[in-house]
């Protein structure tokens, strides 16, 4: 399982604040888990989609699309920061 | 070094105080405070609340501090941000830094504190007459940051 | 504006409480403290008196300010300078700037800073395990100046 | 006559804090005055060298060698200042 955590404006747009998510075998890395969220519809593809701007963090460390997603990560969602 | 994450407002004298401690080697304390401001994007703001991702936040936090103390020759920082809700006046955040000379107290508390708006994991909402909204990104922030 | 020369130390939470009055378009304050360190120049420092010429001294320093107004968008400014007998770790100089964004304050606050430093009529006399001397102007010091 | 003030190492030098002096007719700017300074000698001439720097300010605005010096003025002299 992958603990996703959705913060601020997802997480109002989603309707939730995370949830625990089994991967498909082929989603291995931010990219691909982006990809496969998209494929859900609705919010999931409109606030992720390509254009939009959507930053991921893995284990509380900022990611980009290339870094690999593994069981027992914890996969954090949000828009840009606003803070300070 | 101190990061801290609170909804309890701060006393920037007290801070800086602790900043300093008993250490004679300090000559120069740079400091910033962040206020909420009753305008913005031409509306009128009546509340803010202001949330973050905790544990992501203070690892932000302090590998900006980090990285601070690598580029310039500081001897001590603080970052303390609140979160929760806010109204006009209230106090968001305080960067201090100490160091011998001034240049590089000024320089790193205002790298800290453009990192900070750009990295650090906190979002604001607003309440205005018209309701509420996220607070969108600044261009600005990511210019001010990308000079660093 | 505020700008006072005095003996008396200042308190820095209460100067910037002041600059913010109740003003809610002030989104963001820089402020810098001057300290006295234990060492300058390579000796033990172990008491400086500061002296000024009175009358000259406020006419700089609201000179100063003046232009950093008019450079840059700041709601307001204070600057403290304290004149007399000091020793290590004692409060020489506060400048604290207020503005709606935190660009402008602490470009203003910086460059206040770096004109007090070469243009307002203060000197520092140190005393030293080896008597009393006059401090030196630094080249540094006008080199700052220089960039704005 | 005119107000003389000596600021920081300047009046530690000379052993005095000011003075009223009547300037010669031909006296008439801040470089004049300072030369006629130096001609007094000893700690006057050392201290208000050419290579030395010192500055001058004219009813206490900063000024230049050409700057005038008239009657009922006061001329304050020191070292580059240090505060801060």
């Amino acid at each position: 399982m992958v603990e996703l955590i959705y913060l601020a404006r997802l997480r109002d747009r989603f309707g939730l604040p995370g949830e625990s998510v089994a991967l498909p075998g082929d989603v291995a890395d931010v990219g691909a888990l982006l990809a496969w969220l998209r494929s859900r519809g609705g919010a999931w593809s409109s606030e992720l989609a390509p254009g939009r701007a959507v930053r991921v963090a893995v284990n509380k460390d900022v990611a980009r699309a290339d870094t690999p997603v593994r069981t027992g990560d914890e996969v954090a969602l949000f828009p840009p920061v606003t803070g300070g | 070094m101190v990061v801290r994450v609170q909804t309890e407002d701060f006393d920037v004298a007290r801070e800086i105080a602790l900043l300093r401690g008993s250490d004679a080697r300090v000559g120069a304390v740079a400091s910033f405070i962040g206020i909420v401001r009753d305008q913005n994007d031409a509306a009128t703001v009546r509340t803010l609340t202001l949330e973050h991702y905790p544990g992501m936040t203070e690892k932000a936090l302090v590998g900006i501090v980090d990285e601070a103390r690598r580029r310039w020759s500081i001897i001590d920082a603080a970052v303390i941000h609140r979160v929760g809700k806010l109204a006009p006046t209230d106090q968001i955040v305080l960067v201090a830094v100490s160091s011998a000379h001034r240049g590089d107290a000024f320089a790193a508390c205002e790298f800290i504190i453009d990192f900070l708006k750009t990295q650090a994991p906190f979002w604001k909402k607003e309440v205005t007459p018209d309701g509420e909204r996220w607070v969108e990104a600044r261009t600005s922030d990511d210019e001010a940051a990308a000079r660093w």
